[in-house]
């Protein structure tokens, strides 16, 4: 404790050798809590040898709100709309993984046109967080245009969220037992223009960035993970996919229609940077097979099962996992068989990815923290929680 | 491995374990004095080979503590549930951040939040609370914060 | 026809009628120097708004469009604001350097003016070494980097001054190995001689793969001299937040901005000069009336929309591409630019031995 | 050959950057594709999804009348204390006593938009506006009292 402060007190100055700067000459720097690079108020100290990194020490907090203490007060049905905030670019699938658990532990049987809409608009979040990723993850690395192009895709999305859910970002459509609305009628429409017009622009991203020469240079062989070590140290989503390891939770664990529907877990052997980029590019395409399968084939009937108007959840424990954008998240929900949980545990997903990038950063430069820091699409909200 | 398997197999290894079915996974008790050597062993055993600690937490019961890891396999891909029973004055359990790594950054999480002290971990500092934290854990039930907190 | 050249020729006149000689001098000097740092200005005010403009237009936006018709005030009140703000000195900085670099920066890309030639017979300075200055004096850039770095007594700004001086030093070869192709066509380091030898054919079409090559060399050469992106290490945003000019703030931020755009003109052109003729204007072979129409164009035009053009691919280049680490910009110097070009040169060499140029 | 090699990768490494080069070119000159939309300059022409979530407002109709009944199930499904119901008596003319609503205090500052008080009303007596720009230089100008001042419940609800 005494340590860090010492670090920040320290200044510019090159710390003197002892336990602390590991050798004379080290330079230990604050990349954050505000930093171009960082997203985020993420706070990393970075002890350095020249350009090369020996250690990086993440300090975290600075976003802390206790959601977790927060919905120990909150009813099953208020409760989530909070997890919309911590990872704040899937915050369907965050209200997904709630709303699952509730349903878990009370039975509910969600309608089947409720499960469908549920896939699309978690793959439509998925498109949206990873083409979010795309352009900032370009950014870090330099390459300021492809920001731009991103965003004008996610625009559409976001669109179609706002027209349904009445919000972009934090939406809060899920409920126990289904969905809070029914789908605007333009929603099908619309979702099926975005694909078309994404398969048009997705190319794009690969003539900009993909295949360009600089890009490939600066994430071949960089921040490699290996598939032992990705397990680990917890890693999941496309930074442990790109290591080679099936967790897919929507393949190991299908939950809502997953089962019913064709597509691929993306997997990537290399474990280095391009090789997280290549999942999430492909994961994208991926998703937009699983939207075609359904958008026409969403079935008729109740959007939400019947519910009481109080929910209390039976004595005993839930645990549920979906995959978000980032990589598994599980609720787990401890209940005395009140109306509001008795603790609540959300596993996130950037966690414990970001417990890797130490022992994936140390021996490489710099700048290639940057372009690691980007891969694992660290979003700091849903660290801190 | 189903359920009955888990348990005749993780009787043989630790046979104080006590077994109940009450969540959706086998929940296995142990004493926390045992718990380093009977980890490695989920670990390391190549018919359970637990390779991913997917969720560490800790409970606060008001009398005792309880410290929960999900474990899953990567291999054989079934899931169990540790508990552990801690004292609520002095929790104390050993770490497993060697077995795995993961465990690093939840118990230090678990060790600002709850106060729980874990044994031989390599680096126990405060994670996201602010340096010079004084007073309780936060997510302990009798933490009371009158400023930040809204009670409704 | 109007030219700049008349121009300087109708005050030179009129300051030679009026005044004995030795004030005749000090008036031009004080003219030039008042011409050089109007040009400053102007030049800044356009390239400022060009780059937005190029960016915002290639990122699917529309740029600035609020401040004055088209948003063309809008450096003007980028600069306005720039002023009214507070030059901070950081506690802990070396006073004196700190104060220093921003000047340091601007005073060489303005010592970098004197030989290029704006125009027909428009020039401050004809020197016979005119090219070999340039290359010379372009270094120095460096070392204002360095001092602004150091003496912020800032990590980051230590570490992308470092970052610059790498670069900036490595890459002075290429450049100056690809101008040399040039010089040996020509025979003479003398800026106007350059032009005057591309009165019948530009050098990019006149030279055969080898110039250009040593072309594309050249803009990436320079490209990675001024610390523009893909090679704008020294800044390199999103690692070390703005580089060496991270406590620079006001004006003497304004003039690292200024001189950093400035660096890009004269860089390009030089380029223009050496590779596309400098205010030459455009031949064809015999098509005598297109030759006449392209020589009704005024010199100046043409000096400035080569230039322009130049800076512009350079712009392009920061709009697209990703940066560089560290270690391939060195990579990519001593490994594929240097060996090129010196074989490169060695190919112009036997050209120009062979007089198989036209 | 290691040459060979050599050449090669410096063609294909400049193919790549032209090719992303000619992607911005083709933006550069095709304006029609820019989306930048000008705020407040098309705030006349702006449309907003009628289910976007801009602010809780009580209708009231030509007479003044609202649909609340001051029941209180949107405090309570309320997870930030956002709204707040004051409850009075009226007299009916049968000379019974009438809960009904003097205020319903709402607290734009801590509303997070989550429709649940919406959902949770039972005679739609409040619904989500569309307005969204909300900033005032007064904290205290965000706490609103959604029924209008002498306004009445409507007849017929419950």
């Amino acid at each position: 404790m005494f340590r860090e402060t010492e670090i920040l007190k320290s200044g510019s100055q090159v710390l003197p050798a002892g336990e602390d700067s590991g050798g004379a000459g080290d330079l230990v720097i604050n990349v954050g809590p505000q930093h171009p690079a960082t997203h985020g108020v993420l706070h990393l100290v970075i002890t350095l040898n020249g350009e090369t990194i020996k250690k990086v020490e993440p300090h975290l907090g600075y976003i802390h709100r206790s959601i977790e203490k927060m919905c120990e007060s909150l009813t099953y049905r208020q409760f989530i709309y909070v997890t919309s905030r911590m990872d704040y670019l899937s915050a369907h699938i965050n209200n997904h993984a709630c709303a699952l658990c509730v349903e878990k532990g009370m039975q509910i049987e969600v309608p089947e046109r409720a499960q469908v809409i549920r896939v699309i608009m978690d793959e439509l979040t998925r498109i949206a967080s990873h083409e979010l990723w795309w352009g900032a993850m370009a950014m870090d690395i330099g390459a300021f245009t492809p920001f731009f192009h991103a965003f004008r895709e996610r625009e559409k999305i976001n669109e179609i969220m706002e027209e349904t859910c009445g919000a972009r970002l934090t939406m809060n459509y899920y409920v126990p037992g289904g969905l809070m609305a029914e789908l605007h009628p333009d929603f099908q429409k619309k979702v099926k223009e975005f694909i078309a017009l994404f398969k048009r622009k997705v190319d794009e991203y690969d003539e900009l960035v993909t295949g360009n020469i600089i890009f490939i240079n600066r994430m071949k062989g960089i921040g490699v993970l290996p598939k032992e070590d990705a397990i680990s140290y917890g890693c999941s989503g496309p930074a442990a996919r790109g290591s080679g390891v099936n967790c897919d939770i929507r393949k190991l664990y299908p939950y809502a229609v997953y089962d019913k529907v064709q597509f691929d877990e993306i997997l990537e052997t290399d474990g280095d940077s391009l090789a997280r980029y290549m999942v999430r590019i492909r994961e994208m395409k991926q998703s937009v097979r699983i939207i075609e399968q359904l958008i026409d084939n969403i079935p008729e009937g109740d959007f939400q099962a019947k519910t009481k108007a109080v929910l209390k959840l039976p004595k005993g424990e839930f645990y549920s996992r979906v995959e978000t954008a980032r990589g598994e998240l599980g609720v787990y929900i401890v209940s005395e068989g009140g109306t509001t949980p008795y603790r609540i545990k959300f596993r996130s997903p950037g966690f414990s990815n970001l417990s890797a990038l130490d022992h994936m950063a140390r021996g490489s430069k710099l700048g290639d923290l940057v372009a690691m820091m980007g891969t694992l699409d660290l979003v700091i909200p849903d660290i801190d929680r | 491995m189903n359920n009955e398997d888990l348990k005749t197999k993780i009787t043989e290894l630790l046979p104080a374990a006590t077994f109940d079915e009450a969540g959706e996974w086998l929940n296995i008790h142990v004493e926390p004095a045992g718990w380093l050597s009977f980890a490695e062993k989920l670990r390391n055993d190549d018919s359970l080979f637990f390779d991913y600690l997917f969720c560490l937490t800790c409970i606060d019961w008001k009398t005792h503590l309880t410290m929960i890891y999900h474990l899953s396999s990567t291999k054989y891909r079934h899931n169990i549930v540790i508990k552990s029973k801690l004292d609520a004055a002095k929790p104390e359990i050993e770490s497993v951040s060697n077995i795995w790594k993961t465990a690093e950054f939840h118990e230090r999480e678990v060790y600002e939040m709850f106060g729980v002290n874990f044994l031989n971990h390599p680096d126990l500092r405060l994670l996201i609370l602010p340096d010079g934290w004084e007073g309780k854990n936060p997510m302990r039930k009798d933490f009371e914060d009158p400023v930040n907190m809204i009670k409704l | 026809m109007w030219s700049l050249n008349k121009i300087s020729t109708a005050i030179h006149d009129w300051l030679s009628a009026t005044f004995n000689p030795t004030w005749t001098m000090i008036f031009e000097m004080v003219i030039a120097g008042v011409a050089v740092i109007g040009l400053f200005a102007v030049l800044g005010l356009v390239l400022v708004l060009m780059e937005r403009r190029v960016a915002a237009w290639m990122q699917i936006r529309l740029g600035p469009n609020r401040v004055g018709p088209f948003g063309l005030m809008q450096s003007m009140a980028d600069t306005l604001k720039l002023l009214v703000k507070e030059g901070m000195t950081p506690d802990g900085a070396d006073k004196f350097l700190f104060n220093l670099a921003p000047f340091i920066a601007m005073i060489v890309a303005m010592l970098l003016m004197a030989p290029i030639a704006f125009a027909k017979d428009f020039q401050l300075w004809d020197l016979n070494i005119g090219v070999l200055y340039i290359s010379a004096v372009s270094s120095i850039m460096v070392i204002s980097i360095l001092m602004a770095g150091w003496a912020s007594n800032n990590k980051y700004s230590l570490m992308g001054a470092m970052r610059s001086g790498a670069q900036i030093v490595s890459y002075e070869l290429s450049a100056g190995l690809s101008i040399l192709t040039v010089v040996i066509l020509t025979g003479s380091l003398n800026v106007n001689d350059i032009i005057n030898a591309q009165a019948n054919g530009w050098w990019i079409f006149k030279g055969h793969v080898p110039v250009i090559i040593s072309f594309i060399i050249f803009i990436i050469a320079v490209t990675a001299e001024t610390n523009r992106a893909p090679f704008d290490l020294a800044e390199a945003e999103s690692e070390l937040t703005a580089g060496f000019h991270t406590e620079y703030s006001g004006m003497k931020f304004a003039l690292f901005f200024l001189a950093e755009y400035i660096n890009v003109f004269i860089v390009c052109a030089i380029g223009a000069t050496l590779f596309l003729g400098g205010w030459m204007p455009f031949h064809i072979g015999s098509w005598d009336a297109f030759n006449h129409v392209m020589d009704y164009i005024p010199s100046s035009v043409w000096f400035f929309g080569k230039t322009f053009f130049l800076i512009f691919v350079i712009m392009w280049f920061r709009w697209t591409f990703p940066r560089l680490r560290i270690d391939q910009l060195l990579n990519l110097e001593w490994k594929y630019l240097l060996p090129i070009s010196m074989f490169n040169l060695l190919l112009v060499t036997a050209i120009a031995i062979l007089g198989w140029h036209f | 050959m290691f040459i060979v090699k050599y050449i090669k990768d410096v063609f294909s490494g400049l193919k790549s950057l032209l090719v992303g080069m000619r992607r911005t070119g083709y933006y550069f000159t095709h304006h029609k594709e820019i989306i930048t939309e000008q705020y407040p300059d098309n705030r006349d022409t702006l449309v907003l999804a009628e289910r976007f979530k801009g602010e809780v407002v009580m209708p009231h109709d030509e007479n003044n009348e609202h649909r609340c009944t001051g029941c209180t199930a949107c405090e309570l499904a309320c997870p930030n204390a956002t709204l707040k119901v004051v409850t009075k008596f009226d007299i009916t003319p049968e000379g019974k006593k009438k809960k009904a609503i003097d205020k319903l205090v709402y607290h734009l500052e801590l509303c997070t938009m989550c429709n649940l008080c919406i959902v949770a009303c039972p005679s739609d007596a409040i619904v989500m506006a569309q307005t969204f720009e909300h900033s005032v230089f007064n904290r205290a100008d965000l706490t609103k009292i959604l029924n209008k001042p002498g306004s009445k419940i409507m007849d017929g609800v419950e």
